[in-house]
């Protein structure tokens, strides 16, 4: 048979996030001995590229965070194509109608969820504060041309509004470009429309959008204790924050596990064609909050 | 009397083409030298080695004695030569006193001294007896003045050596005056300076000595420009005896073909314009005089439809008319014009040759009414090579390495090419042409004629225009101020009507 | 000079002028083939180096995965060859597969959503041309502005959110092969063909190069100029729309966020073909070898497994190893 | 000729231009301020119709939001101006910013962070003037490459991560104000004056239009083109670094992935400020004023709530109405 070769399709490459799963991938191949295939699949057209690529090179499967989750059945198709096995993970696949592909194992926690927890902290927060709810305003950083960055910010507001925090406090900052520049634009507008507020909680699809936020509450003279920011990702950026001197208003940061994304799909694929060990349909992780003050714990108990 | 300026030996090769084949001669101080030749002789090629553009592939030049290596255009500024290019090389949206100063602003604590900088241009012009406003922008200038813009940026240099490439052949007869009278203060100042030129009338008007080229190579330097025949010049440069370059030829002329009535530009740019009427016979070939700014192009272009006419005027062709007229319904009717500006108007720069000439002439010879004719548009372009004795490597060849007047030719090329013409407007068209060429050109000009077409040519040559047209019209101010009859036209005639009074 | 040294000269010269204009046929092939050559060469040492390279799997993936730069870049070598620009093709892919994509879902009838969105393209196209030819707008403010205006299109009529298709027989338009070839190759090769004929042997073509190179003289020879860049553009629409069509039933539903930053792929492919942005300069057979490019360099990263950092480095070097070789070969031929 | 003749002669073309160039005043202003007569009208509008637009908070803000593009807009100008083209100044924004913050990360000293970022900055500029000019890359291929290699080099140093800043007073810098302006502010201002006097006031710009305008006769007048133009791109480096340092101060920390699309943002200012793509025409009046559009639009419709995706449609129909508005007055002047 053939030497055994796992593709990795990442859609957003230059992340952290995928860096970090390609990472523990790339373990998982050491000690199995197989040979992993990492390719950034940032659009529909690179990802059907890249399954030719796998096909081509004589991969006999891959796993897959596609760039959007409805490419779900030109996967299925291309894989089947080039009798490749699939294995998905991070965000779930769906085919032309929208219901997911069950037959495609998944590992993952929803960016809906992920969301959610988001808010569901920052709902634990305000308490912990005792902050009014009428006197605080939350500001989503959306960035709604990007499906996951759509999901996990209303994975937030409806946590939010589950804990009945009042629909009129909710505000959307929009961005135009999915950096920390225009977070900061973005959220300078709406401290300056929305001037009402006493206490602010930001939110938004990563870290760097949140920091914008942050950057330019500090820049009206919010203080830490007078805003709460909550960051998906657990990333450089979020660590930055923590190592600073004082304690910001950046209050945390939801982390999942990439090892666990990384390492695991890839063991599981390597059983799958090795010897033939079909992975659960299912399997959900989940993430965590960090904290300045829990940062190494959290960080320790999901092995990073 | 020492010689200045000295070419050595000195070549110059482009792919497929021998641009200069070991030319030697040199030039005077304190005397003008011409430079004479056919088109694609090679002349425009030595002034670009003259200053700094090109590196010669072999042979030196020596200024005073001292050989020379320029490098750039800028080194040979420094070594004090200054050359007035053939294709005019100005910078549009600058103003005049910016393209004068161009590489020599005055500074002052490291700002450009505009106060300064405005002061030297306007004196300057001023003591060149030259008229431009020092803060008008290029592109507004018609192209006699830029002409004349380039020449004082020539002249700003204080060179020792100065050469100028046709510097005439877009100035009219005022400016052309000018210009003498500044060569030859400059020539007092003994100074050494090379003039290139197609008009043989100018050479012997104002140069001390002359060289002919021919194919890249030096046919004659003759050192008394005076005591030269000019049917030996002619002779020297197209290889060939011609008695009279114009050869008119007697022709049958029919009856009115083209009728132009109340013809007058929509958004008039001058508030003297009024609407202007002529027409042409069958076969006739009628001159359009006038000095710069006269109207004559700006006429045509209205006729043409480049520009569009005001309501009220006429247009008909064997009876049929025309207006309101646009270009494409203009050629598709039999009406061709070809431009004065050859290098905005005319060339396709990064074409061939053959795609030059056959560009406008391609509508109705299609296979299935879509797909060319390569090998019929072949011929035609070697037709026309041949019979303008364009000089070119092959019709494959990119027009814009072809000399100035060689690009002309295939711009004249396109517009006679045309079958079943009935209207053929000329602005200018043997500007830059070598004497031998304008001979055939004048003959193809018979020829269609005497197919029964219309033929309008503008020219500021007067000889030119005494010498071809059937019929004159003058014009002065945007209007036509007479129409003189061949038999009754003479220089002092068509001047009467062309200048103000 | 005396007879017999003008008869030396002449011989010298003759010799120089040999020397010179026959150069080896090697060169001269090089000088006019150079881009081509270059590939192949390429080709030839990547077959042999790179292991999986040269397979029918491979390549025919190769070709797959520049499909829709390839169909759009013929289009966009017309445009700039009349010394225009076009930003906004990356919208329309991504619009056109959108509209298709729910036209289909709302009709499921193929001709319905193939016709919905080539109209869509040519109207976009049109209006393009409309806005430079006519209102004399600048052909890259313009085509921004459509860009945007366009991808706003497609997120409002989408919803921000992927449409979905299941209709089957549009699905296996990307995947069904005729010979061997995928459908989306032939429809390539099928667009390098037609417009390298309009290119080079129809008025159409030449007209373009004209109005590119000198478009008051192209006007004073009769060509309608503002009509035909107003048709230029509006066949990139259309040209555009179908590769979006393509790209929508490859990957089995329309994005609205497709296609991101194509417009620059698209019109580095042509100006690696030797296309000129001032105009009038254009090759067919450069904008397939610009295509094929960028192509191989994305396949072979990809094949030897290049560091995602590292192929941001490789890819600029690869562009400029690309102009230089032809900087360097045509700058060879001038001397 | 005649002496007599000749005066006449003179008189009558001193008439003729007498009567074309003396319009009526309040035509002339608009044909030569309209464009900023036009952003005074808008913004007056705004002030009076949109809440919270005509605040000191908001218009600080606005000016901020514009400080980076407008920094680099003033060197994209000159470059323009020259006939060139830059597409990597994205990159190397990401670039300073992260190399600065590595730099302070290890150091602790702002000296030796801002020297390395703005080295960085000029060899990057540099090197793209060298290709283009001297090894003759077309400026679109060349820079597009170090637009690539430049970005991965800024994922390679930073690991793809945020360098974070803690530097106190380095971070300070982005937001300390002077007189009630934030520096990034002030910094902006300084290179709009600076520039707009290295435009009109020195042989510098005046070159830099020459060569955009007629490189060959520039050339010829002894102009040393090539060395120019490696300037201007070495300028451009320089300045980019900087405001990429800014940048890093302001969001406290250097992201490699920072900028994307930046390029095309700044030179559509350019544009929209009446830079030609073609060359020898730029005032650094337009170029504010194109700026100052590109940010009022994006400040606006977040100030009025437009949805995201209505936004692309309402800025693309605002830069299309801003380029006709420049369109109509100058077709009005040429008649
Ligand atoms: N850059 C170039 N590439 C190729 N051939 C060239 C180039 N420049 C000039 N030539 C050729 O060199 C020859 C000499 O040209 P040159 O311009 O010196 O002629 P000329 O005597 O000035 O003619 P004219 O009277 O028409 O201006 C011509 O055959 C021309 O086609
Ligand atoms: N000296 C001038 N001052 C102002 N405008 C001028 C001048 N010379 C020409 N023009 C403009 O050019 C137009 C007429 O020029 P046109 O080119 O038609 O004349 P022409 O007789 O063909 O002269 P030329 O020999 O320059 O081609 C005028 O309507 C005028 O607008
Ligand atoms: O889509 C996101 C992805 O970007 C990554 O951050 C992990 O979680 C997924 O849901
Ligand atoms: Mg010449
Ligand atoms: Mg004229």
């Amino acid at each position: 048979a053939d030497p055994i070769k796992i593709g990795f399709l990442v859609k957003q490459a230059e992340e952290p996030w995928f860096q970090d799963e390609w990472k523990y991938a790339e373990q998982a191949a050491r000690e199995k001995g197989f040979t992993l295939v990492k390719i950034g699949v940032p659009n529909g057209e690179k990802l059907m590229a890249a399954i030719d690529n796998l096909g081509a090179q004589k991969a006999q499967g891959f796993i897959v965070c596609a760039p959007d989750v409805k490419l779900g059945s030109a996967i299925e198709r291309a894989a089947k194509r080039h009798q490749l096995k699939v294995f998905s993970v991070d965000d779930q696949l769906q085919d032309g109608k929208g219901q997911v592909i069950a037959s495609i194992p998944y590992m993952g926690i929803s960016a809906y969820e992920i969301g959610k927890q988001v808010g569901a902290s920052l709902l634990a927060e305000i308490k912990a504060r005792g902050w009014k709810m009428q006197e605080v305003g939350a500001m989503r950083i959306a960035y709604d041309q990007l499906p996951t960055a759509r999901e996990r910010t209303m994975g937030a507001v409806d946590a939010l509004k589950a804990g009945g925090f009042p629909v009129t406090n909710l505000i959307d900052a929009n961005l135009v470009k999915s950096d920390t520049e225009s977070a900061y634009n973005a959220a300078n507008i709406v401290l300056t429309k929305q001037s009402g507020f006493k206490h602010w909680i930001i939110f938004g699809m990563n870290d760097e959008a949140v920091l914008g936020a942050v950057r330019a509450a500090e820049a009206r003279k919010f203080t830490q204790e007078s805003m709460l920011a909550i960051g998906i990702g657990g990333s450089k950026s979020a660590l930055n924050e923590f190592a600073k001197p004082k304690q910001t208003g950046f209050f945390g940061s939801v982390l999942i596990s990439p090892k666990r994304h990384g390492y695991e799909t890839s063991m599981m694929m390597y059983e799958w064609i090795s010897s033939n060990r079909q992975p659960p349909a299912l399997t959900l992780t989940s993430g965590t909050l960090m904290t300045r003050s829990n940062q190494h714990d959290v960080r320790k108990q999901f092995g990073l | 009397m020492s010689a200045y300026l000295e070419f050595e030996q000195v070549s110059k090769f482009f792919p497929g083409v021998t641009a200069l084949n070991q030319v030697s001669f040199s030039a005077q101080a304190g005397r003008v030298h011409g430079l004479l030749g056919e088109n694609g002789a090679g002349k425009s090629t030595l002034l670009k080695i003259l200053g700094g553009q090109y590196k010669p592939d072999h042979g030196c030049l020596r200024i005073a004695g001292q050989a020379q290596a320029f490098h750039s255009a800028g080194d040979a500024i420094a070594a004090g030569v200054a050359v007035i290019h053939q294709e005019l090389q100005y910078v549009p949206e600058l103003t005049v006193t910016e393209n004068i100063l161009l590489g020599r602003l005055p500074r002052r604590f490291g700002f450009v001294d505009k106060t300064a900088a405005r002061k030297l241009v306007s004196e300057r012009l001023q003591a060149l007896g030259v008229e431009l406003d020092p803060d008008q922008l290029l592109v507004n200038l018609s192209i006699a003045q830029r002409q004349m813009v380039e020449i004082c940026k020539a002249l700003m240099q204080d060179a020792q050596i100065i050469a100028f490439d046709e510097p005439t052949s877009s100035l009219s007869h005022r400016e052309t005056e000018i210009l003498f009278r500044i060569i030859r203060d400059l020539r007092e100042q003994g100074r050494t300076i090379i003039y290139i030129s197609h008009r043989l009338e100018e050479l012997y008007a104002l140069c001390d000595a002359c060289t002919i080229f021919r194919d890249g190579k030096k046919v004659a330097t003759h050192a008394q420009m005076a005591a030269v025949a000019q049917d030996t010049l002619i002779s020297d440069m197209v290889g060939r005896e011609l008695s009279d370059i114009y050869d008119y030829q007697t022709r049958q002329v029919g009856a009115t073909r083209l009728q132009v009535t109340n013809l007058v530009a929509k958004s008039a740019a001058r508030s003297d314009q009024n609407p202007q009427s002529f027409f042409v016979r069958s076969g006739e070939i009628l001159g359009f005089f006038g000095l710069v700014g006269a109207g004559r192009t700006e006429l045509m272009r209205l006729l043409y439809g480049i520009d569009s006419a005001a309501a009220g005027a006429s247009i008909y062709l064997d009876g049929k008319e025309l207006a309101p007229m646009i270009v494409s319904k203009a050629i598709t009717s039999g009406i061709v014009l070809c431009p004065e500006d050859r290098k905005e108007q005319g060339i396709l720069a990064q074409a061939s040759v053959a795609e030059n000439i056959n560009i406008a002439n391609r509508r109705g010879n299609l296979i299935a009414g879509l797909f060319l004719r390569h090998a019929e548009e072949a011929q035609l372009a070697d037709q026309f090579i041949q019979k303008l004795n364009i000089k070119t490597p092959s019709r494959e060849q990119t027009i814009a390495n072809l000399s100035g007047g060689n690009q002309q030719k295939v711009i004249l090329a396109r517009w006679l090419a045309q079958e079943n013409l009935k209207v053929v407007i000329l602005d200018e068209p043997t500007r830059g042409i070598d004497v031998g060429a304008k001979n055939e050109i004048y003959r193809i000009i018979y020829e269609v004629a005497k197919t029964g077409c219309c033929v309008i040519v503008i020219s500021s040559e007067l000889p030119e225009i005494l010498g071809i047209s059937d019929r004159i019209m003058v014009m002065r101010d945007g209007q036509i101020s007479g129409e003189l009859r061949r038999e009754e036209a003479n220089e002092a005639a068509v001047l009467k009507l062309a200048l103000p009074d | 000079m005396s007879p017999q040294n003008q008869a030396s000269t002449v011989q010298t010269s003759t010799k120089i002028s040999k020397l010179i204009s026959k150069p080896n046929p090697f060169i001269s092939l090089l000088a006019k083939q150079g881009m081509p050559l270059a590939y192949l060469i390429l080709f030839a040492v990547l077959s042999l180096t790179v292991e999986n390279f040269f397979s029918s799997t491979n390549l025919i993936g190769l070709m797959l995965s520049v499909s829709q730069i390839g169909m759009v870049a013929c289009t966009m070598m017309m445009c700039l060859a009349s010394r225009d620009f076009d930003l906004s093709v990356g919208s329309t892919i991504a619009f056109a597969g959108v509209l298709g994509a729910l036209v289909l879902e709302r009709s499921d009838s193929v001709a319905l959503a193939i016709s919905a969105a080539v109209l869509a393209g040519a109207l976009i196209g049109a209006g393009n041309g409309v806005l430079i030819a006519y209102l004399r707008v600048n052909a890259l403010i313009a085509t921004l502005a459509t860009m945007l205006m366009v991808r706003g299109l497609a997120f409002i009529v989408s919803n921000g959110q992927a449409v979905g298709i299941s209709n089957e027989s549009f699905m296996s338009f990307g995947d069904a092969r005729v010979a061997g070839l995928p459908m989306p190759v032939i429809v390539l090769a099928i667009c390098f063909l037609i417009f390298g004929v309009l290119l080079n042997h129809t008025v159409f073509g030449r007209n373009t190069l004209a109005i590119g190179g000198n478009p008051e003289a192209a006007e004073l020879a009769g060509v309608k100029v503002r009509a035909l860049r107003v048709w230029i553009f509006l066949i990139q629409g259309v040209v555009t729309a179908i590769a979006g069509l393509i790209l929508a039933s490859r990957i089995t539903s329309g994005q609205p966020n497709a296609a991101q930053g194509f417009e620059l792929d698209v019109i580095s492919a042509c100006v690696l073909g030797g296309v000129s942005l001032q105009g009038g300069k254009a090759k067919i057979s450069g904008v397939l070898i610009g295509v094929l490019i960028m192509g191989t360099v994305e396949n072979v990263m990809n094949l030897k497994d290049v560091d995602t950092f590292y192929q941001y480095l490789m890819r600029g070097l690869i562009l400029l190893a690309a102009v230089m070789f032809d900087q360097f070969r045509t700058r060879g031929r001038h001397g």
